[in-house]
C-alpha cells in the first residue's frame, strides 16, 4: 500500500521535451515510474525515450489509459496545462512548476475541486511512493519503502529528512510535496487522512513552515489520528513581512508565525523537533 | 510587489473609483503650488511602508507656505528604511465616516476574500472580529451585485440607498481591479463617507510578482537591495539579513532550517540565500561573490544535492576562491548527488567538507564567534 | 404527492414588490401558496400583504427557511436574483422573466447543474401541484387535483387544454413549464422521470412546439416509461426561419420541425393529438 | 438580430482576425474607386438573406469598369425580398483550402458549442458528419487554448506549424466575440487559407436580441416590416404571413395552436400575433388595426384569459369598431378572466362569441372562403 499513487500508477509528463520535463522524465523511469505517454503541442507523432508524445491530452486518452499527469510547463502556460489535463479527467494531477500567478492558482484549484481531482502543487517536488512511483522532482535514492509517511511544503527538507530516515534504517512508504506557494491544492489535512486510512504507514512526519495556517488547520486533525505525528517547522529565526523563498513562506501581520503552529501541533499531540536531525530518532521511539 | 500609493489611487480612478483630488509632487516648491490650487491639503510621503502614518509621513497644510514647509521635512526623509521621494498633495477630505475595505486570498480557503468594516482608519487587525465582514468568493462563480449586496448590508447601510448603492459599485470595482490586475491584496483604508460621496482616501495594491509579465501597464517597483537584484538576476532567491554568517544553500526550507539552526547555536545568519535546484556553477560562483561583498564573518554553504551537483559548488568555490581570493573562514556541508568528486574538489582548496547539518553549523558560529566585532 | 412542489413548500417571491411580482404573489396566495418571505433591494423591513420583505436572500434565509423561490426580476438583474437564490442554497428556483440574455442563461444553468438545484425557466408559467401550491403565473380556475401531470413549452396552451381536461374531469398532479426560450433548467425528460415514479400521476400530457429537440430527447426516455403520455405540439403550420414568440420556437436550417417531433413521439408510443381539443378524450380512453 | 456582413467584419478586425481587404459603398461610382484601388475584386451585396451566393449577390471584377457595372447589377435588386442598398467590395482571394468555423448555442446541451470543419465554402449541413468537429463548452470553465488546440488537431493541422497556431487564435477569438458580443452565432465560412495567412471571407454574426441594451455598439438593424416594428413597439409578439385570416391570440403557444387548426381547415393565415398576457385595452386596440391595415378576409381573435381580461379585448374591439369602423367579419373566441362582462359587450357590437376554438376557426375559415379572391 501507498498512498495516491503506486505501482499501478500510469504517469503522463505534460511537456516532456523541454529541459526540466525531458530531465525529470528519465529520472522517473530510472525510479521505476510507468511513464506512459508524454505531450508537448507540435511533437505529437514523436517519441522521447521510448514514450510515445501527443500534441493533446485528448490525444494521449484516445491510446492509453493515464491516472494521473506531471506538469512541467512553464509558468505563463501552466494553467492552460493543468485545466487541460483536468478537463480530459485525469484524477491526480501533479504540477511541478513555479512562478505561477496566484490568480491562475485560484482559478485550477477550484476546477480541480469540481472535478473531484487530486491536484499536488503547484510549486511541489511531486510525490513518491517509495519503490512504487515518483511523480516529479526528488533526487531517487532518499526514498525506500519502509512505514514513514511524509508531507511537506519544502522539498530539499523533505530529502534532508528522508536521508536522515534512510539512514536510521526507517524508510517512507509515500512522500507528498504540498507546494511552495500562496495557495496550493492537497493540503496537509488531506494527506494526513490519507496516512491514517493506509495499513502501510505507522508515523507521518510533518514538515511546514512559517506563513499560512496550513499547520494550525492540520493540528485539529492531527488530534483524532491514531498514528503519531512528528513535526518539524522551518523559519523559526525568518523576520516578519519578508518572503523566504516560497511565496507562502511569510509572516505577515503577524500570522503565521512559527511559535503559533509549534504550539498548534504540540497541543494537538504532535511531536516537534526543533532541528531536522532529530526527526528520526523520534520516529524510533514512536515506532519502538 | 507594492506599489505607491499614487500609482493605486491611478488604479483605482481607471476602474471608477473616486479618489481625492490631488497631484504627485517631487519637490517642496512644487508642494506649495499644488496647494495653491487646491486649498487645505494632506502631503503623504510615497513609501512603500505600512508604518507611514505613525512614521511621521503625513502631513497637513492650510496655505502654500505651510505645504511648502512639510513638503521640505518630509522629502528625504526615512520611514523604515524607505527615502522619501515623492510626495502626493490632496486635498483635505471633510470626514463623515471611515470605512474599511480589501479583497485578497485566503490560502487556506483557497479563494479570493473581500473584508470590510464600517470601523475603518485603523489597522484592521484591530477592529473587532463582530465589526468585520468577511465574505470569500467562489472562484468559478465570481463576483455579482448580490454579493456585494450582501456586504453592504451587513455593514448596516440601506441597500437603496444612494450611499448602500456607491458603496456597492466600490466593492464590484476594488473586486474587478484585484482579479484583472493579477493584484494579491487590494486594500483601501479609511474608504471616508464624505457628505454624499465615498472617496478611496488611501490606496495599498499588492501585485502578484509572478503575473507581471502580463501586467504590462504596472511599472516594476524596485524595493530590493543591490545585492538582492544581483542575486534575482541570477534566478536565486536572496534576503539580506543584519547578522554575520552568510548562508548559502539549496531549497527555501532548508535555507530556512540553516538559519534557525544557526541562530539555535547563538550565530546571526546575514542572509538567506537559496541557490534553489539546478543553480550551474557559474551562477552559484556569482552569488558566493554577493556574499562576499557584504563582509561577513564567516561563509556557510548547505548543500544536499538533488539536481544541484555537488562538484558544481565546490568546483564554484574553487573558482571564486582563484580569482577573488575568499578572505574569511567557510565552512560546508556538502551531500547527494557528485558527492565524492565535490570534496574531492574541496579538499584541494584545504577544506574538508561535512556530511552533518548541525555540526557544520556549529562549527559556523564557532567561528564566527572567534571574529572579534568590528575586525573587517 | 405531486413533483417538485407541495402543500409544504415554503416560497420566496424575488422581487415582491414589483408589478408582476406583487400581482402574482396576491394570486399565488390566493390559491393557497405558502409565500414566506419576499426580497425587494432597498424595501427590506417593510412588509407586502403580511409578508416580510428583505434586502437580499441571506437576510430571507436568516428568519426563514425557504424551499423554492419565484424570480419577478427585470431581465437586465434576473441574472444576478437567480445567482443570488442559487448561491444561498435555494433548492428550486423558477425564472419567470421572459427577455433574459442568453448567455445568462447559459450562466445561471450552469450554475444550478452545479449546486444541484431545480431550476425551471426561464420565460416559463411556472409550476403547479394542484390544489397544493401554486408558484408562477397561472390562473388559478384551471387547476384542480388530478391524475394528470402536464409538462409544456407553453402557458397558455397549458391553460387551454388545462381547462379542457378540467371539464372533461381531468385534474392535474402538477403542471410545469419548461420556459419558452432557447435554453431552459429543467426539461422534458426531467419532469417525465418525476412523474414516472409520482404514485399520483396516471398519465402525461406533453405540450411542445416546434424549434430545438426537447421533444426528441424526451421520446427516448418515454419509450421505457410506465405511464402513458398523450403529446400536443404547436406550429405546424409555421414556416421555417420565423420565430414564432418564444425565442425557441423557430425551425432552423431544418431542425427543430413539427413532423420530426410528431415522428419521434409516435414511435416511442406517445398519443399524439392534432388539436389540444382532442387531448381529455385520449386522456379518457388511456385511463379508462 | 443578424448583422449585415460588413459589420461582423468590422466586428473581426477589432477581436484581432484577419479579414481581405475591403470598403463598403453605396454607388457604382464609389463601386469603381474602390476597385481601382484594390485590383481584382469580389463584389458582395450587403443583405441579411443566408441564400445570397445563390440569389446571385456576389460578382468578381477585375477592372474598375467590370465593377462598376457589376455594382450597377447589384445595387437595387432584390434577394429573397431584401433590397440591396450597400455593397462590400473586397480584394479577390486566392484561395488553398476553405475551412468552415461557427460558435453558437446547442439549446439541448444548454451550452455553447464550437463546429469546425476542413470542408468549407458550402454549408455545414451538407458536409459529412464525419468531417465536423464539434466541441460543446464549459460554461463556467469557459475557452482555454487546449480546446483550440484539440480543434486544430481534429481538423488535421499541425498544431506546431504557423497555420495551426494562426487557426487556435481565431478559435479563441471567435468564441471572445460570441461571448463579449452577446452572439448566438458567430459563423466564418469560408475561412480561407490563404497563403500563409487564414482570412475569415465571410462573416455571419447574429447578436441575441434580448442583450441589445448592453451591447450598445451594435447598431439595431431593421430586419422587420413596419407592421412589425409598429407591433414590437407595442410589446407584441407579430409575424406577417402569406394568407388571407387575421389571426390575434395571447401566448406562443396558442397563437402557434390556432394557426395550425386554421390551416387544418383548410384556411390561411395572414399572421402571427400574439398579445401575450396583461396587453391593456389601448393596446389590444393598436394591435387591431394593425391587423386591419392588411385588409384580411377575415381577423380571428382567440382569447383564453388568464391575465388578460376578456373586458379589455371585448372593449378594444368596441373603441376600434367605433373610431374607425371594421370592414370586414370577424369571429371570437372568449374564455377566461371576465369572460361574462367581454361577451356582453361584444355582444352589443352585435357578436356573439365563441368559447370553442375549434369551432371558432372553423368559423373564420368558412367566412374567409366566402369572401372572392381579389374582393378587397
Amino acid at each position: 500500500m501507498a498512498i495516491i499513487v503506486d505501482q499501478n500508477t500510469r504517469v503522463m509528463v505534460q511537456g516532456i521535451t523541454g529541459k526540466q520535463g525531458s530531465f525529470h522524465t528519465r529520472q522517473m523511469l530510472a525510479y521505476g515510474t510507468k511513464v506512459v505517454a508524454g505531450v508537448a503541442p507540435g511533437k505529437g507523432g514523436s517519441k522521447f525515450e521510448d514514450i510515445p508524445v501527443y500534441d493533446t491530452v485528448r490525444a494521449v486518452l484516445q491510446e492509453h489509459q493515464v491516472d494521473a499527469s506531471v506538469i512541467f510547463i512553464p509558468a505563463a502556460f501552466a494553467k492552460d496545462a493543468v485545466l487541460e489535463a483536468l478537463e480530459a479527467g485525469i484524477g491526480t494531477v501533479v504540477v511541478i512548476t513555479e512562478h505561477i500567478p496566484v490568480q491562475d492558482e485560484m482559478e485550477f484549484i477550484a476546477y480541480a475541486q469540481r472535478k473531484k481531482a487530486v491536484l499536488i502543487g503547484p510549486n511541489t517536488f511531486g510525490i513518491v511512493s517509495s519503490g512504487k512511483c515518483k511523480i516529479g522532482i526528488p533526487p531517487n535514492q532518499f526514498f525506500m519503502p519502509g512505514p514513514v509517511g511524509m508531507v511537506s511544503r519544502s522539498g530539499t527538507l523533505t530529502y534532508e529528512i528522508a536521508g536522515n530516515l534512510i539512514a536510521a534504517g526507517f524508510g517512507q512508504s509515500t512522500a507528498v510535496g504540498m507546494g511552495g506557494d500562496r495557495i496550493v491544492g492537497l493540503t496537509f489535512i488531506d494527506v494526513l487522512k490519507l496516512f491514517e486510512a493506509d495499513p502501510e504507514t505507522k508515523a507521518v512526519v510533518l514538515i511546514g513552515e512559517i506563513g499560512g495556517n496550513a499547520e494550525e488547520e492540520a493540528s485539529v486533525y492531527i488530534k483524532e489520528m491514531t498514528k503519531p505525528v512528528v513535526a518539524y517547522i522551518a523559519g523559526k529565526s525568518a523576520p516578519p513581512e519578508k518572503r523566504m523563498g516560497h511565496a507562502g513562506a511569510i509572516i505577515r501581520r503577524g500570522k503565521g508565525t512559527y511559535e503559533g503552529k509549534v504550539k498548534a501541533l504540540a497541543e494537538a499531540g504532535a511531536l516537534v523537533a526543533e532541528m531536522p536531525s532529530e526527526v528520526p530518532e523520534m520516529i524510533r521511539k514512536l515506532l519502538a | 510587489m507594492r506599489i505607491f500609493e499614487y500609482m493605486g489611487k491611478e488604479l483605482f480612478s481607471r476602474f471608477g473609483l473616486r479618489v481625492p483630488k490631488g497631484r504627485v509632487v517631487t519637490t517642496a516648491y512644487e508642494a506649495a503650488w499644488v496647494a495653491t490650487e487646491i486649498g487645505s491639503v494632506a502631503i503623504k510621503a510615497q513609501v512603500l511602508s505600512g508604518k507611514r502614518g505613525k512614521g511621521g509621513g503625513i502631513k497637513f497644510a492650510d496655505t502654500s507656505a505651510e505645504a511648502k514647509k512639510a513638503a521640505r521635512e518630509l522629502l528625504g526623509m526615512k520611514i523604515e528604511g524607505h527615502t522619501v521621494e515623492k510626495l502626493l498633495i490632496e486635498e483635505k477630505l471633510h470626514i463623515d465616516r471611515e470605512f474599511y475595505l480589501s479583497v485578497t486570498i485566503d490560502g487556506g480557503a483557497k479563494k479570493p476574500v473581500i473584508i470590510a468594516s464600517s470601523q475603518g482608519g485603523m489597522d484592521i487587525e484591530e477592529v473587532p472580529e463582530n465589526k468585520i465582514v468577511k465574505v470569500h468568493l467562489d472562484v468559478e462563480l465570481g463576483i455579482h451585485p448580490f454579493i456585494a449586496r450582501n456586504i453592504v448590508r451587513r455593514l448596516g447601510l440601506d441597500v437603496g440607498s444612494r450611499q448602500g448603492k456607491e458603496l456597492l459599485n466600490i466593492i464590484l470595482a476594488a473586486y474587478k481591479i484585484f482579479q484583472e490586475k493579477d493584484a494579491i491584496l487590494v486594500e483601501i483604508n479609511p474608504l471616508v463617507f464624505c457628505g454624499e460621496k465615498i472617496i478611496a482616501a488611501d490606496a495599498k495594491v499588492i501585485i502578484d510578482s509572478e503575473a507581471l509579465f502580463r501586467q504590462k501597464d504596472i511599472p516594476y517597483i524596485e524595493e530590493q537591495t543591490e545585492a538582492e537584484k544581483l542575486a534575482q538576476d541570477l534566478g536565486i532567491s536572496y534576503v539580506e539579513l543584519e547578522g554575520d554568517i552568510a548562508v548559502m544553500a539549496n531549497g527555501a526550507g532548508i535555507t530556512m532550517s540553516t538559519l534557525d539552526i544557526i541562530q539555535r547555536y547563538g550565530g546571526a545568519p546575514a542572509d538567506f540565500m537559496d541557490v534553489g535546484g539546478g543553480t550551474d556553477m557559474e551562477a552559484t560562483a556569482k552569488a558566493l561573490e554577493i556574499l562576499l561583498a557584504k563582509d561577513p564573518k564567516v561563509i556557510f554553504i548547505n548543500i544536499f544535492g538533488g539536481i544541484t551537483r555537488c562538484d558544481d559548488v565546490a568546483g564554484a568555490f574553487a573558482k571564486v576562491k582563484k580569482e577573488h581570493g575568499i578572505p574569511v573562514p567557510v565552512v560546508i556541508r556538502l551531500v547527494g548527488t557528485n558527492q565524492e568528486e565535490g570534496r574531492r574538489i574541496l579538499r584541494e582548496q584545504g577544506i574538508e567538507a561535512y556530511t552533518n547539518m548541525d555540526e557544520a553549523a556549529a562549527k559556523a558560529v564557532e567561528l564566527a564567534a572567534l571574529v572579534p566585532a568590528g575586525s573587517l
